[in-house]
């Protein structure tokens, strides 16, 4: 297996607070790589950082053996990278529709005509091919993380980065979105996936990493990350399991 | 006598029906859970408790005194207070200000005291007290919303999605730190998605479809795999 | 119908004033900044246009017509001026317009009947800002800045400062750049030195280093050419820098008793002089029915209910006295008989003779005045040099301010 | 078909607005052209505040270098009426290139404010400026031969013109780009969306416009200084306009325009008045109906002649 | 070139009053005013009729014409702009436009086009005055008036649960009601208190310059320059905010022209502005 995404000595501060200190990793081809970490680990700041909004203090990205530090968001964006946010930002005022063809549009350099089918394989992708003329500030919470995923996907990514699309749903909306999430996968795309929900890292990624104190901790099958030591103490609280 | 008593409400987004005859009883000195699937209308049932919606029918009993259309502020001086979905913080206020709004309706020196237990249950927010509350986390804006609520010390405290975006440890602490605040004569009314964790934390639980109370018990007594099938009744994709 | 007038209107046949009436517009400001200027208008054009109407009115083109008057309002703002003007030709089908009030109402009402075919008489606006352009069908009585400084010059001889400094208040507005314009040469010739501060943009509400160069000039003297709201600001401002010249000769700023007033608190424009276009006082005669400026300001005051009777009714008066004499002596609303009766319009009007020029302006005599601020408050505007009008009566002698 | 139904209407209105010339009075004439002139400017006013979220106070700033391009040109150097405004026009966009680094760089309300700044430096600018005889009231002489039928064309030319142009664009790219932007720029970045550049474009499209409309309402004016061509008062009318239309709606500008005409010739009866009436009539309008007329029409019944929405393709076809 | 500077550090006192109402405004509704230059010469207006009608003293007046204003200040709140709050912020901006139109014009229809000035004693007189430098009373009078009043409004937003209450209403109204804050009279208590400020500024310009019933759009982009530089929202943003504009005008009278001293406070502006897009002391509550 071969890596898409290197992420080398990574390194961010906001004045004196040293959030990320030296994060290392890889993204191999087609693989889910699942992200954990307490509250304030610097997860969204290190996806954040590999979509281009925030310039890392030090340390090296490259994606498809291209370094990438120095592109802008709306090149990484045009180059492979596809994001969501923790808190969905939906175009409110548009429809579904127009919201899935901005992705096709702008992030995959689609003719209109070409984004319109484009759109249409997307929603029966992730569920919303009957919500397609809704406005968008009119969705759920699910059906506007659906959207949030929809329109990366739009944007025909090599690697696609997730920020929590499983919370604040319920058990089994988070069963949908790993089979999402799977079907994603065998579509060849590779996803970087945070998320606090156990279930989701156990069931829905390849390998998992655990983000604390501004590094990585410890990177690993599933089970053995959430079973490690470092994880019970940092993470999962005290020696009880889930 | 119930410290809450919702009878019979409805709720209209304009057109849109929803909720339904909600009705729901909070004793005081428990926490009481509402648990169902998204858009089940959680949310719509503690924004209407809390003045943020009207109710178009039926009416809200809090303390002994009728509270339905009165203004959200009107009901917080009564001592109801919620900790809202999505955590809505102070954004240009710093941490510690932004928990004193809590203790707003408090006299000076108490407002100090609750501080303290504040950042007790939240350490971490006790290191960024004099940061922007912009700058936190995710997880770390859902804490700063709790203790705010808490600040408020009400007679009950509503809170909507409590562990949205929380770690592992910080949802197990919080539990354990609401049963402690319980235990001094706090109520509660909680918002939680898991079922598990839902009926361990609660003294009574409440499960809504589709605008509707569909059931209903003490929750040591409600079976998981019921209230699954209630919640998810029609609303299974697979 | 007068049809015979259509034949130069571009918009081409609706000439139409129905029957036996002359329409006349009349644009002017009613609201806005210059609306002190258009006080009284309306009763004075009125007043003026009923004596020709009971007179039995004007004969053109055969038959007997009475003049009837529309007003539109400027809105003090140029291009609203200009639309006001459309619209009285557009819709109202205005045989003649009349106009006046400051450059800002007489320049783009003169531009739209130009542009429409439409005879357009104008007074009171200083004659270059006015005559920017090469007019066909736009004929204007006001004065020029040479005769403003020859006012203006009488009351620094008076003052005792002959060739002193002069410093020059002058805004970037073609008023303001007609004056900076002629001093030198003007100065030069009476022997004065002109001193130039710098432009200022009319608005201003600082004159911190303006009058830090006049201090340091020394002037004894400054003339300008400024708007009440910018005069009050500056005047006050100079008066805090504790420095003053001996006279300030200023123009336009107060020609009203209210401007003086507006200027500054407890009488701060006290021996402040200005121009003054006409007083009640003037050795003219009505060219429509003898009356004297006496008796016409009598009139204004009875009409207005005002305690005194401003500059601004003699000139309202002599544009209708215009109108009526270009008529009489076209005797027809064919636009070509009217501008040759302009042409050729020579005729003493209660603000002097009237004798449009080859651009087609005519050039009337001003007096100077100094304002006195009196014990109770009220303010007396002093004639104090007569040199252009010699039989108009001097009042005072001038005062020098400290 | 719904977009051969547009064509059709879009070709009556168009015939309809040619023909009225030879049958109106010149007052009707008159009015037309005011209409056309306000309706071409608060389009693109729309185009920018409504569509592009650059809320501008400064649209007098083109509206002025249109009108003085004009002037200088044909009158000083006997240039082709038809020629300067466009030269203008040109400049304009030039101008609206220069500024951008700048003015780019704010949003929301200071870009609001930077742009009236901006207009308001160019009045001082000019007042001051030996070239264009400093604050001299200059007479468009050059303009006095158009008829009232010419500039009612002209007029007319500008409003077709200035309403394709905005149709047009919003079926492009840019249109899909703008909306986006609007509702979230963080997100639309993500999405690959360049925000400089399509606002950028919009933004010198709509200086070139409203430097070509402002020589065509110079051209009936024929007169200007410097405070009258960069008078906040032009910026007042194009919000007004739009405001009562609806704001972000196409046909908004179009009905607002010929209101605010309508009313300010009603008004013309009452002197001082009209805009007192102006202002209540807006503040009356935002509170019964926030979105202005069109705005508040389409949210209730979804009426709309020119729509930017993408429509959805037939499922069929998609699936093949 | 020293004349300059004192005179534009003072003018900027002045200048910075003007801006304050405007500033806070903003910062605790996200409403930007564009009848702030009328509003102020409305209050100018107010205190130069009660002066004239009553021949009372200039700070009684001006205390009658706070008093008023408060009361307009609340009226226009609760009954135009806490109608269209909830509706976003073009349509609340809009009401302050209808509002702009509607106020300049009635005053015209009121008191009619002519000049006016507020008698006092002040505006001619000075503190100062030697061979170079003369300091006049009336700005020294208003830079010290802004100093204390920002001084101490920044106290009571920091350190007052009141205070607090505002801003917090500003950042999240719905979490501020949650914590038991009357969002509508915390909104309303911040115009009132703009709005008495905003007279003060009224009077103050009122008695140093001429004014008319149109003049209250050239001190609204007087109000917007401050804002802007300092930041809006910023209250000690805008005393720096009014000096940098009155001294980069003075000097750039001084320097280049007293025709082009707007020309180069506005350059100073826009560059100031594209520098720092946020002016220099924003408030991170325009982060979005
Ligand atoms: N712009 C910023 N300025 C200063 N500090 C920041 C900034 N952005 C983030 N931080 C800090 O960086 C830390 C990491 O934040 P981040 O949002 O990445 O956490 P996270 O791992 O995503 O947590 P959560 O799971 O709670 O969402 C936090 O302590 C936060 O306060
Ligand atoms: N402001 C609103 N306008 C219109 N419909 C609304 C509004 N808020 C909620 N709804 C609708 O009301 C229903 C109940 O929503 P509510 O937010 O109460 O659900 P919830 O149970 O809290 O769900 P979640 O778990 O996603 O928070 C949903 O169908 C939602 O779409
Ligand atoms: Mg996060
Ligand atoms: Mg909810």
């Amino acid at each position: 297996m071969s890596a898409v995404l290197t992420v080398k000595d990574l390194g961010i501060s906001f004045g004196s607070n040293h959030v990320l200190k030296s994060i290392n990793f890889e993204l191999n081809e087609n693989e889910v790589l699942g992200v954990i970490g307490p509250n304030g680990a610097g997860k969204t700041v290190m996806l954040n950082i590999l979509t281009g909004i925030l310039k890392p203090t030090k340390g090296t990205i490259s994606f498809q053996g291209k370094e990438i530090s120095h592109e802008g968001v709306t090149e990484r964006c045009r180059g492979g990278i596809g994001r969501t946010f923790q808190v969905p930002r939906p175009f409110e005022q548009m429809t579904v529709f127009e919201n899935i063809m901005v992705g096709g549009v702008f992030g995959a350099g689609m003719s209109e005509a070409e984004a319109k089918q484009k759109a249409l394989e997307v929603a029966d992708v992730i569920k919303l091919d009957d919500k397609l003329d809704l406005f968008a500030g009119k969705l759920g919470l699910l059906d506007r993380k659906r959207l949030e995923i929809g329109r990366a996907l739009a944007t025909e990514p090599k690697i696609l980065l997730l920020d929590e699309v499983g919370g604040g749903l319920t058990e089994s909306e988070v069963g949908l979105i790993i089979n999402l999430v799977k079907e994603i996968k065998s579509q060849g795309v590779s996803v970087i996936w945070i998320e606090h929900i156990i279930r989701t890292m156990l069931e829905g990624t390849d390998r998992v990493m655990l983000l604390a104190d501004g590094v990585d901790v410890i990177t690993g099958a599933p089970l053995d990350v959430m079973n490690s030591s470092e994880v019970k103490k940092v993470y999962m609280g005290g020696g009880d399991d889930e | 006598m119930s410290l809450l008593e919702v009878k019979d409400i409805d709720v209209h987004y304009g057109d849109f029906l929803a909720l339904r005859d909600v009705s729901l009883n909070v004793e005081p000195g428990t926490i009481v859970s509402l648990i169902g699937a998204n858009g089940a209308g959680k949310s719509t049932i503690m924004n209407t408790i809390c003045g943020l919606n009207k109710p178009s029918k039926g009416e809200i009993i809090f303390d002994g005194q009728n509270i339905s259309g009165k203004k959200p502020h009107q009901i917080a001086k009564a001592g109801l207070s919620m900790a809202p979905e999505g955590s809505h913080c102070f954004e240009s206020m710093t941490v510690q200000d932004n928990l004193l709004m809590g203790a707003y309706m408090a006299k000076g020196p108490e407002r100090m005291e609750r501080l303290e237990g504040v950042y007790k249950l939240f350490p971490i927010l006790k290191e960024k007290a004099k940061q922007q509350s912009t700058y936190l986390s995710g997880g770390q804006r859902q804490m700063l919303a709790i203790g705010r609520g808490i600040m408020t010390q009400p007679k009950i405290l509503l809170c909507d999605e409590i562990s949205l975006g929380l770690a592992p440890v910080v949802i197990n602490d919080i539990y354990d730190k609401l049963k402690e605040i319980a235990a001094t004569g706090l109520t509660m009314l909680i918002v939680e998605q898991n079922v598990t964790r839902s009926l361990q934390a609660s003294d009574y639980a409440y499960v809504v479809l589709e605008g509707k109370i569909v059931m209903e018990g003490k929750s040591s007594e409600l079976n998981e795999d019921e209230v699954n099938d209630a919640y998810f009744g029609i609303n299974s994709f697979a | 119908g007068s049809s015979s007038s259509s034949s130069s209107t571009n918009e081409g046949g609706s000439s139409s004033s129905s029957g036996d009436t002359i329409t006349v517009g009349v644009v002017y400001p009613q609201t806005g900044a210059l609306a002190a200027f258009g006080a009284g208008t309306e009763e004075m054009y009125g007043y003026a246009v009923d004596e020709i109407n009971e007179a039995g009115g004007i004969e053109v083109d055969g038959t007997t017509k009475k003049i009837q008057l529309v007003y539109a309002d400027s809105e003090s703002d140029p291009t609203k001026a200009s639309e006001a003007a459309n619209n009285l030709i557009k819709s109202k089908n205005v045989d003649i317009m009349l106009t006046a009030k400051t450059a800002d109402t007489t320049v783009p009402v003169a531009a739209a009947c130009e542009r429409a075919g439409v005879l357009c008489l104008s007074v009171d606006t200083p004659d270059e800002a006015w005559a920017t352009s090469d007019y066909q069908y736009s004929y204007h009585a006001g004065f020029n800045t040479e005769n403003e400084l020859n006012s203006f010059k009488d009351a620094w001889d008076a003052a005792g400062i002959s060739g002193g400094k002069v410093g020059v208040m002058h805004a970037t507005d073609t008023e303001g750049q007609t004056m900076i314009n002629a001093i030198s040469e003007f100065c030069e010739a009476n022997g004065y030195e002109a001193v130039d501060p710098g432009a200022y943009n009319s608005g201003d509400t600082d004159y911190t280093s303006i009058i830090n160069s006049l201090k340091a000039e020394g002037c004894d003297a400054v003339v300008g050419v400024m708007l009440t709201s910018d005069f009050g600001t500056f005047y006050s401002q100079l008066k805090s820098s504790g420095y003053m010249p001996k006279v300030t000769t200023v123009a336009k700023a107060t020609l009203f008793k209210e401007d003086v007033d507006a200027a500054g608190a407890d009488g701060l424009a006290d021996g402040l002089c200005s121009e003054v276009w006409w007083t009640t006082s003037h050795p003219y005669v009505s060219s429509i029915t003898g009356e004297t400026c006496e008796e016409l300001g009598a009139k204004w005051m009875e009409l207005t209910g005002d305690e005194y009777a401003p500059a601004t009714c003699g000139y309202d008066y002599a544009n209708v006295e215009i109108l009526y004499n270009v008529l009489k002596n076209a005797g027809s609303l064919n636009l070509d008989k009217l501008t040759a009766a302009c042409d050729e319009l020579s005729v003493d009007t209660v603000i002097g003779k009237v004798d449009f020029n080859e651009q087609h302006y005519s050039v009337q005599p001003l007096v100077t005045g100094q304002w006195i601020y009196n014990d109770d408050g009220s303010w007396t505007q002093e004639i104090i040099a007569n040199t252009q009008v010699p039989d108009c009566p001097t009042t005072a002698e001038l005062k020098v301010t400290k | 078909m719904k977009k051969s139904k547009l064509i059709v209407l879009i070709v009556i209105l168009v015939v309809l607005f040619a023909v009225i010339p030879a049958a109106g009075s010149p007052n009707l004439l008159n009015i037309l052209t005011l209409m056309c002139l306000y309706l071409a400017m608060s389009q693109m006013w729309n185009l920018l505040g409504g569509y592009a979220g650059m809320l501008s106070l400064g649209m007098q700033a083109f509206i002025g270098i249109g009108g003085y391009t004009l002037t200088i040109l044909s009158v000083r150097y006997g240039m082709n009426i038809f020629l300067s405004i466009i030269i203008g026009a040109v400049i304009c966009a030039l101008f609206g290139l220069a500024v951008s680094p700048a003015i780019f760089k704010m949003s929301g309300v200071y870009f609001a404010i930077g742009t009236w700044i901006v207009a308001e430096a160019l009045n001082v600018f000019f007042s001051n400026w030996k070239f264009v005889d400093y604050a001299k009231d200059w007479s468009i002489n050059t303009v006095f031969g158009m008829n009232g039928k010419q500039l009612y064309i002209t007029a007319l030319i500008m409003a077709v013109l200035a309403t394709f142009v905005v149709f047009f664009l919003l079926r492009t790219k840019i249109g899909l780009a703008l909306m986006a932007i609007r509702d979230s720029a963080s997100a639309a970045e993500t999405m690959g969306v360049e925000i400089y550049k399509t606002k950028l474009k919009c933004y010198v499209i709509a200086c070139f416009m409203m430097g070509l409309i402002g020589g065509a309402q110079y051209m009936q004016t024929a007169y200007i200084n410097p405070s009258t061509g960069f008078s906040i008062n032009w910026t007042i009318a194009m919000t007004f306009a739009v405001i009562i239309g609806g704001l972000g709606t196409m046909e908004g500008p179009i009905v607002g325009s010929i209101l605010y005409v309508i009313i300010t010739q009603i008004m013309y009866n009452y002197p001082g008045m009209s805009n007192i009436v102006l202002g209540i009539i807006a503040i009356v309008v935002i509170m019964i109906a926030p979105q202005g007329i069109m705005g508040t029409l389409y949210a209730k019944t979804g009426f709309q002649i020119l729509s930017p929405r993408r429509s959805i393709p037939k499922r069929e076809t998609a699936k093949e | 070139m020293a004349q300059c500077i004192i005179t534009g550090i003072l003018l900027g006192g002045l200048y910075s009053m003007i801006g304050i109402g405007m500033s806070l405004v903003f910062g605790i509704m996200k409403l930007t005013n564009l009848a702030h230059g009328d509003l102020m010469i409305l209050g100018t207006y107010i205190t130069l009729v009660i002066t004239r009608a009553l021949g009372c003293n200039l700070i009684i007046s001006t205390i009658i014409s706070v008093i008023v204003m408060c009361i307009l200040g609340f009226v226009i709140q609760q009954f135009l702009v806490n109608k269209v709050m909830d509706k976003g912020e073009a349509p609340a901006l809009l009401v302050t436009f209808g509002l702009s139109i509607f106020l300049s014009n009635l005053m015209l229809k009121i008191f009619s086009a002519d000049n006016q000035a507020i008698n006092n004693s002040l505006s001619v007189k000075n503190v100062v005055s030697t061979e170079n430098v003369s300091i006049s009373a009336s700005y020294l009078t208003s830079f010290i008036i802004a100093v204390v009043i920002i001084v101490g409004l920044t106290l009571v937003m920091q350190k007052t649960n009141f205070g607090r209450s505002i801003r917090a209403t500003s950042d999240d109204p719905m979490a501020a009601e949650l914590m038991g804050v009357n969002t509508k009279t915390a909104f309303a208590a911040a115009m009132v208190i703009c709005m008495g400020i905003t007279a003060v500024a009224g009077t103050l310009v009122g008695s140093t310059f001429t004014f008319y019933p149109s003049s209250g759009t050239q001190y609204l982009i007087i109000a917007f320059g401050v804002v802007v530089i300092g930041g809006m929202g910023s209250l000690f943003g805008t005393l720096i905010g009014g000096i940098v504009l009155g001294v980069a005008q003075l000097l750039g009278g001084f320097v280049f022209g007293s025709g082009v001293q707007m020309l180069i406070a506005y350059i100073v502006l826009l560059v100031i502005q594209a520098l720092r897009p946020n002016g220099l002391f924003a408030t991170s509550a325009m982060r979005k």
